[in-house]
């Protein structure tokens, strides 16, 4: 049973995804039965896990490719962290978008691929060597790519392929980065950090920037970022998926990884290669934000949004002290809840009302509470007001980095903090102070189904709830610490 | 005697020679055509000469084969020489197409 | 049983040069009746070459495993040429040419 | 004995099948499918027999070489006959559609069905063969049989091409031949064995295996020698461009791995490596950026296999290049055959596909397939699923292949031909992207320009996209099973 | 000495003749030249002691090969001039001038540092040759130690067929082969074809039959056979066959099939190919007769092409 | 002895016609005339050639070949060359040697 745990939980999102492309698009009783289902499964699947990895069990299941070429799964604390974030927002995010699609055409398609792109963020998280990490790297490249390019008119084929051009590329990189160093040390196993002599310290910096090139895509580190923002002509379940969820958190969380587990932090710091990378992430914090201070677009200015944010995980790692780490790692759990958030609202501004350009929120408040109030529960929680998650996830990174010695950093999340608020103010202003359009006022917009506004509720108390209960052992704060402090700290 | 024979083999060659500058110059296929002719009974007279030079008489099969041949390859030049390469070289006149 | 000085060195010479000569043919020309043609050129100083290297001791005769496979390669070489010429015919009948149409070259 | 048997059965069974489809060509397609099925059979017997025992030989009529021929099936050769046999059985699958005739016989419906199975039985008599003038008896016949199967659409451009990848053929047939002649001359000998256990570096050696390797290399449309691939492929009616683009050209490359690695790897040198992988590499770049400028999804499918012939030559510089990190042994080779291995399922898949989509849309002009998924998206999905293995994506058999190939380079500190390799895949990602971008597309005009297609018919090439798949998925078994009879510079490199 | 002297007027002569076929002024004077060159090289097999490749040679080198190039030359009178070909451009033919040089000169240094007592397989047959069942040597390798080879062969030769037969119309498919073939009636020609056949038949049956003891077998006196089936057809003795005729296709292929079929019967005998010696000879003399009818037939058809019969003849 | 000298004699002979033959072909002035001096040369040339090794055969069967050969040889040259001289008197191309080298 626990060998194979790991791939069952697999399963509950492959099995689906499978069984969704054969079905007939008219079933959509079945597809929607399956779907669920299988994020339930998965989610008390993950419920157990976290009971028993908290306890100390370790899983792991191995499947031999060729030999001496293993798939590996292997969930220990930090995968946990990572999968029991998507299996709760796979849950959310497939309620949301039954609500949202509706009866709209190609939906075997959309959650075949959907369930798919969940079973490869969940390999990503169960990664037990840097092959299979690749693998399901790449299948979850493959797997979105249908999913950004399901309006199939001209805009997103051209996301489509941006999205590509960076991403193929990126996994050349990788590849090279993980041959090249294995070629060198055998297969790299997470569970075992390796002694990595057999390198010079230039090669050594060389494999390290590669991974962080091929994996900083997906993490949208300037200034690779540049498919993000045009991704977002995907309909907005997708853009809740990619941004909270899926790619970029696995693009981060592989950089935790190769941080934490291929070369530890200290022959990172040792190598001098912490710091670049602390810089590189605090010019994409910053760049992020102003980039989304000029967006028109809610959808685009949530993206930029993300391109910031994600580095705060990659800063959390570079900074290489524990507690910035926590917070790194604490971190992608609220950004996750928090943009998901803000995305589902996005949602429902643009399908019920038809709103897309901030100007357009103006008194949006009164008309559709519900959504405007999460949104600006997420919108809070991003600048980082007090008891949300962002501020917590701040402070960790703040005082890390005075423990580290990087007094630098705490002007940059202050910088960063100001310009959050800068970029998210006015529009929590425009829908709760300024009156509205007409037609707002004769036609008041839905807010239903509940399948809609639900997830967004949940979502948005959740990430509230993470930051006020953040001392709790089993908040994210809480097992972001157990993960540094069991696995990491010597 | 196999030296004579030999010999003469030589001087057959070499007579054979000459009759292939008639096959390079022309000027009409027909031309070309005896030569060809011509090379290929003095070709038939060598192997015999041969044969009988290493009284390895089994090579007449191969003169044989070869007197056979040349008049099919005849037949062969001039069906190529009429209209479409399959007209009947005796008519008088050229089948209007 | 009489004795040829080296007799089947002069042949595979001879087949050598025809090899050089069918090949010449065979890239040189652009009618393909040609460039058949010289390729049964190629092949049978091919043959000759195989031949004369199994007459290498005339006291024993001739080697009957290259003229076995030289007949087998006479047949075959026949077989393509036939292939060939029908598929020769066939194009200039369909195409007028006699040629391959050089502006069809992939690599322009 | 019932593996001599099997052994005898590859190559018995589809002559035999020739045969009868050629008098009663009304129950051609059934007589193909059961032949094909029974060489597939003797295939996984002959696999079975050689994971449990080791390589199988066989004496043919009793006369051991050097005397008589030899036939000889290793783990290299039975994968190379499970594939062929494989695609072959689909592949006639898939042709019933189109080539059978029920009313009066039919000169393509005639033709193809022997056409089809005498290929097989070349392809697996190379694949067997130990004696190089049988193996060119084995190319003529595949020679012939493939230019015959380019013809079958009868229009002119399709003869054209028929007859510069005859010219081209033959000319490899024939340097070929003289290679083997100059081995006899020198050894007395044709077989395999008997020549790479004297082979002594004498200039004899040295031209045949020169004239062999150009030879082999012009049939196997390694770039410069490639001129005659894209038209004759795309040309052919897409059953049969399927067999030629993903097996007729590794014939000519399996003997090209025999004659190097097993029989005189003493011979080879950098020279050698560097030229053959040069021109891969080539091959590589050249293929790929013409594929890029296709119009005609065949086209780009037959470019795109010259690109991907250019990886199978760059195994010989990186052979023997072996990490010595990693458990596995001759990385380089064996990522090599199963680079030709996936590449010839995910090709056939795609020559598949595209006649599909032909008949649909009644031309294989890009645009206007424009939004064919909508009609057609099981095809739509094979051929992508055919394009992830060619791009070597994971969890694809072009993945496992690349990653072979890519841990030698790295670990012999081969920087260029990893650059080729990744820049090949990259590349092919480019010139895939449009094809699967327009089919997805939505169609310009809403009506429904395209004939639909039944589901069973669209099945042929799905199963041969997860097979290329599954070469990944499952490539455990295929890996050991080619290192059964593996020569030893496989390990030790060239 | 004079026997040198032969050898060196011969092969100056084959290779005189092999450059006026490759590049002599036009596609005739090539033809022509070709046909005697086949008659050359036939003469030196016979030097080399290898009698029946001369006689291979003499039958497909310089007859069927001929006539089958002649056929086509006939077929391309319609072309102009301009499309009937030339050289490749002086830089290119340089090239390919200086590459062929030096491949013959290769070969040749190679042939003069052959071991000059190379005795290749001759032991080897000599030792196994009674067992072989024939007395022939070259039989023996071709029927019995390399017979995989002669069934391939054989095979060979029947997918040349289809292959020929595949580029018919479409429409002319179920028609007679080759183009009508209009002679006149008792004429030249036909007098000719008429008295022929009985003596080609007689000698091609013989060298059948002899093949197993002397010079001679299957191929070559199948191809005289396909020769004389020619020759009455040119002359329009008798109408040729139709491409879906059931009978022609069984003639076809029933040498090679014969031929398969003992191979597989050998494995009752302890492998695939085995002979039994004391069935040997007689089964590789019914693998021979029935072998030349199918190889006569064959070639017959390959060399009258496709069928693209038009009008039924009268 | 007697035998061999009858062959020398004869073949010698033949050699002789052979040569004349191949000097008309080289040296007559149109197609026709070459024509005639060639087949009478050349079916005489290797009658004579024949006939001197008729004696020195072994057996009957050899003597029969010889036969059939010449037979054939005549038979052959005979027909071809009415057929030759039909068609090229029907083509007009019974052209004068013009020794031009176009």
């Amino acid at each position: 049973m626990t060998a194979a745990l790991p791939f069952l939980v697999l399963m509950t999102s492959l099995v689906p995804a499978l069984a969704t492309f054969w079905l007939p698009e008219n079933q959509a009783a079945t597809r929607n039965g399956l779907n669920l289902g299988g994020a339930i499964l998965k989610l008390v699947l993950v419920a157990y896990m976290l009971y028993a990895v908290g306890q100390g069990a370790v899983f792991e299941t191995r499947l031999e490719l060729a030999p001496g070429l293993f798939l590996l799964l292997r969930i220990d604390a930090l995968a946990l962290l990572f999968v029991t974030l998507s299996a709760f927002l796979w849950l959310l995010t497939t309620i949301y978008a039954i609500a949202y699609f509706g009866n709209g055409p190609n939906l075997s398609r959309f959650f075949g691929f959907f369930s798919l792109c969940v079973a490869a963020t969940t390999g990503i998280a169960f990664s037990g060597t840097l092959i299979t990490f690749f693998l399901f790297y790449e299948l979850l490249t493959l797997s979105t790519w249908p999913l950004v390019v399901h309006k199939q008119n001209e805009k997103s084929f051209a996301a489509g392929g941006s999205y590509l051009g960076f991403a193929l590329p990126a996994s050349a990189a990788l590849l090279v980065a993980i041959i090249w160093l294995e070629s060198v040390t055998g297969p790299i196993e997470f569970a075992a950090p390796r002694e990595l002599s057999g390198l010079d310290a230039f090669d050594l910096r060389l494999i390290l920037a590669l991974f962080v090139l091929g994996l900083g895509v997906k993490a949208a580190i300037v200034p690779l970022h540049g498919w993000l923002p045009a991704a977002m002509a995907a309909p907005a379940p997708v853009s809740a998926l990619l941004h909270a969820v899926a790619v970029v958190k696995a693009g981060a969380f592989g950089i935790v990884r190769i941080i934490y587990d291929v070369f530890g932090i200290d022959l990172v710091s040792q190598l001098g290669m912490a710091q670049p990378l602390a810089i590189l992430a605090s010019i994409t914090i910053l760049y992020g934000s102003l980039r989304a201070l000029q967006q028109d677009d809610i959808k685009r200015r949530l993206a930029f949004s993300t391109v910031s944010q994600v580095s705060y995980i990659v800063l959390g790692a570079a900074l290489a002290g524990p507690i910035a780490a926590i917070g790194g790692l604490a971190h992608l759990v609220h950004q996750g809840l928090m943009k998901i958030t803000l995305f589902f609202c996005a949602g429902i501004f643009a399908e019920r009302a038809g709103i897309e350009k901030i100007h357009h929120l103006d008194g949006v408040g009164a008309r559709m509470p519900w959504t405007a109030f999460c949104f600006s529960l997420g919108a809070m929680g991003m600048i980082g007001i007090p008891p949300m998650a962002g501020f917590v996830s701040k402070l960790y990174l703040g005082v890390g980095a005075l423990e580290t010695g990087a007094g630098w950093v705490v002007f940059v999340l202050a910088g960063s903090s100001l310009l959050n608020a800068a970029y998210f103010l006015p529009l929590l202003y425009r829908m709760w102070f300024l009156p509205a359009r007409e037609d707002l006022e004769t036609q008041p917009p839905s807010e239903r189904p509940l399948g809609l506004i639900v997830p967004a509720v949940v979502t948005a108390t959740a990430a509230l709830g993470v930051g006020l209960l953040a001392g709790a052992p089993i908040s994210p704060l809480g097992w972001a610490t157990l993960i540094i402090e069991r696995d990491y700290l010597p | 005697m196999s030296v004579w024979f030999t010999s003469l083999a030589v001087l057959l060659l070499i007579t054979l020679a000459g009759a292939l500058i008639r096959v390079w110059r022309g000027p009409a296929p027909a031309d070309r055509m005896m030569a060809a002719q011509l090379a290929g009974t003095g070709g038939v007279a060598v192997i015999l000469l041969l044969a009988a030079a290493t009284k390895n008489w089994l090579m007449l099969d191969v003169a044989l084969v070869l007197a056979l041949l040349a008049a099919f390859a005849a037949v062969g030049f001039v069906k190529a020489a009429s209209r479409n390469g399959v007209g009947d070289p005796e008519a008088d006149e050229e089948a209007a197409p | 049983m009489m004795t040829w000085a080296s007799g089947w060195l002069i042949y595979g010479l001879t087949g050598a040069t025809l090899i050089g000569l069918g090949l010449f043919g065979f890239a040189s020309h652009t009618n393909l009746l040609r460039r058949i043609l010289a390729f049964n050129v190629v092949g049978s100083g091919i043959f000759l070459v195989f031949g004369a290297t199994g007459f290498r001791v005339p006291e024993l005769g001739a080697d009957a495993v290259p003229q076995a496979l030289i007949i087998t390669g006479i047949v075959v070489a026949l077989s393509a040429t036939a292939l060939a010429v029908s598929l020769i015919t066939r194009h200039a009948s369909l195409s007028g040419s006699a040629t391959l149409p050089d502006d069809d070259r992939e690599d322009r | 004995m019932p593996s001599s048997l099997a052994l005898t059965a590859i190559i018995g069974a589809p002559l035999l099948g020739f045969f009868m489809t050629i008098v009663w060509s009304r129950a051609a397609a059934v007589v193909a499918s059961l032949t094909s099925m029974v060489v597939l059979v003797a295939a996984v017997f002959l696999a079975v027999s050689v994971s449990a025992h080791g390589a199988v030989l066989t004496s043919l009529g009793g006369w051991d070489a050097p005397l008589g021929i030899e036939l000889a099936a290793d783990g290299l050769s039975v994968m190379f006959m499970i594939v062929s046999g494989a695609i072959v059985l689909v592949v006639g699958a898939y042709a019933q559609h189109e080539f059978v005739h029920p009313g009066t016989e039919t000169r393509s419906g005639f033709a193809f069905w022997p056409l089809m199975l005498v290929l097989l039985a070349a392809l697996n008599g190379i694949f067997v063969s130990r004696d190089f003038f049988n193996l060119y008896v084995c190319f003529e016949l595949l020679t012939l049989s493939a230019v015959a199967m380019v013809t079958l659409n009868g229009k002119t451009e399709s003869i054209t091409a028929a007859l510069r990848y005859l010219l081209f053929a033959l000319l490899g047939s024939i340097l070929y031949l003289l290679g083997a002649v100059l081995l006899y001359a020198q050894f007395g000998s044709l077989d395999m064995g008997v020549i790479g256990q004297s082979v002594s570096s004498s200039g004899a050696e040295i031209l045949a295996a020169g004239l062999m390797t150009a030879g082999l290399a012009l049939k196997t449309a390694l770039f410069p020698f490639h001129g005659w691939l894209p038209p004759a492929h795309s040309g052919a009616p897409p059953p049969a461009s399927a067999m030629l683009s993903s097996l007729v050209p590794k014939a000519s490359y399996f003997i090209t791995i025999r004659l190097w690695f097993d029989v005189m790897p003493e011979l080879a040198g950098n020279p050698l490596t560097l030229a053959l992988g040069g021109l891969g590499g080539a091959a590589i770049l050249y293929g790929s950026l013409q594929a890029i400028v296709q119009t005609r999804l065949k086209m780009v499918v037959a470019y795109s296999t010259v690109a991907q012939l250019g990886y199978l030559f760059i195994v010989f510089p990186l052979a023997g290049g072996d990490s010595a990190a990693q458990p596995w042994s001759a990385g380089a080779w064996t990522g090599g055959m199963l680079h030709a291995l996936s590449h010839a399922l995910a090709k056939s898949a795609m020559f598949l596909c595209a006649g599909l989509f032909i008949i649909s849309a009644r031309t294989d002009d890009l645009e206007a397939l424009r939004g064919i998924a909508q009609t057609m998206p099981m095809t739509a999905f094979a051929f992508t699923l055919a394009a992830i293995s060619l791009l070597g994506l994971p969890p694809s058999g072009g993945f496992i292949a690349k990653y072979l190939m890519l841990t030698s380079a790295f670990a012999s500190g081969g920087w260029i031909w990893a650059f080729l390799i990744l820049a090949g895949g990259l590349l092919a990602a480019l010139y895939l992207y449009r094809p699967v971008r327009i089919m997805l597309s939505l169609p310009k005009q809403p009506g429904q320009p395209f004939k639909p297609i039944s589901r069973w018919w669209q099945v042929a090439p799905l199963v041969l996209a997860l097979g290329a798949v599954f070469l990944g998925i499952g490539s455990n078994e295929p890996y050991a099973l080619l290192q059964i009879g593996r020569p030893v510079a496989a390990e030790t490199g060239l | 000495m004079i026997d040198s002297l032969f050898d060196l007027v011969l092969c100056a002569l084959i290779i005189f003749v092999a450059f006026a076929a490759v590049s002599g002024r036009d596609l005739f004077t090539a033809i022509v030249f070709f046909i005697v060159y086949g008659l050359m090289v036939a003469i030196a097999w016979l030097r080399l002691e290898a009698i029946d490749v001369a006689l291979a040679e003499a039958a497909i080198g310089a007859g069927l090969t001929g006539v089958l190039l002649l056929g086509a030359y006939g077929r391309f009178k319609n072309i102009d001039a301009a499309r009937m070909g030339s050289w490749v451009p002086l830089p290119v033919l340089i090239v390919i001038a200086l590459a062929a040089t030096g491949l013959s000169a290769a070969v040749g240094v190679v042939l003069i540092a052959l071991d000059p007592n190379g005795l290749g397989l001759i032991p080897a047959v000599n030792a196994n040759i009674a067992q072989s069942g024939v007395f022939n040597p070259v039989t023996a390798v071709l029927l019995n130690f390399r017979a995989y080879d002669t069934l391939l062969e054989s095979i060979v030769l029947v997918v040349a067929l289809v292959g020929v037969w595949t580029l018919a119309d479409n429409s002319a498919w179920g028609q007679r082969v080759g183009k009508t073939q209009s002679v006149r009636a008792n004429g030249v020609l036909q007098s000719f074809g008429r008295t022929l056949p009985p003596i080609g038949l007689m000698i091609g049956i013989y060298f059948v039959w002899a093949g197993s003891s002397q010079p001679g077998g299957a191929f070559q006196g199948g191809t005289i056979l396909a020769a004389v089936g020619l020759l009455s057809a040119m002359a329009g003795l008798f109408p040729p066959p139709r491409v879906n005729d059931a009978r022609l296709r069984l003639s076809v292929i029933a040498g090679p099939i014969l031929f398969l079929a003992v191979a597989i019967a050998g494995t009752a005998w302890g492998g695939m190919f085995v002979l039994p010696a004391d069935l040997a000879y007689g089964l590789i003399l019914a693998i021979e007769i029935v072998l030349a009818l199918s190889i006569a037939i064959t070639l017959m058809l390959l060399v009258l092409g496709p069928p693209e019969m038009t009008e039924t003849p009268q | 002895m007697i035998t061999d000298a009858l062959t020398i004699v004869l073949t010698g002979t033949g050699l002789i016609f052979f040569v004349a033959g191949t000097v008309g072909l080289l040296r007559f002035p149109d197609t026709h005339s070459r024509l005639h001096a060639l087949t009478k040369a050349d079916n005489l040339g290797l009658g004579l050639v024949i006939a001197g090794l008729m004696v020195q055969v072994p057996s009957p069967l050899d003597a029969g070949k010889l036969v059939l050969v010449w037979a054939l040889a005549i038979l052959a040259a005979g027909t071809t060359a009415q057929l030759v001289a039909r068609s090229a008197l029907k083509k007009g191309q019974s052209a004068p040697d013009d020794e031009g080298m176009q």
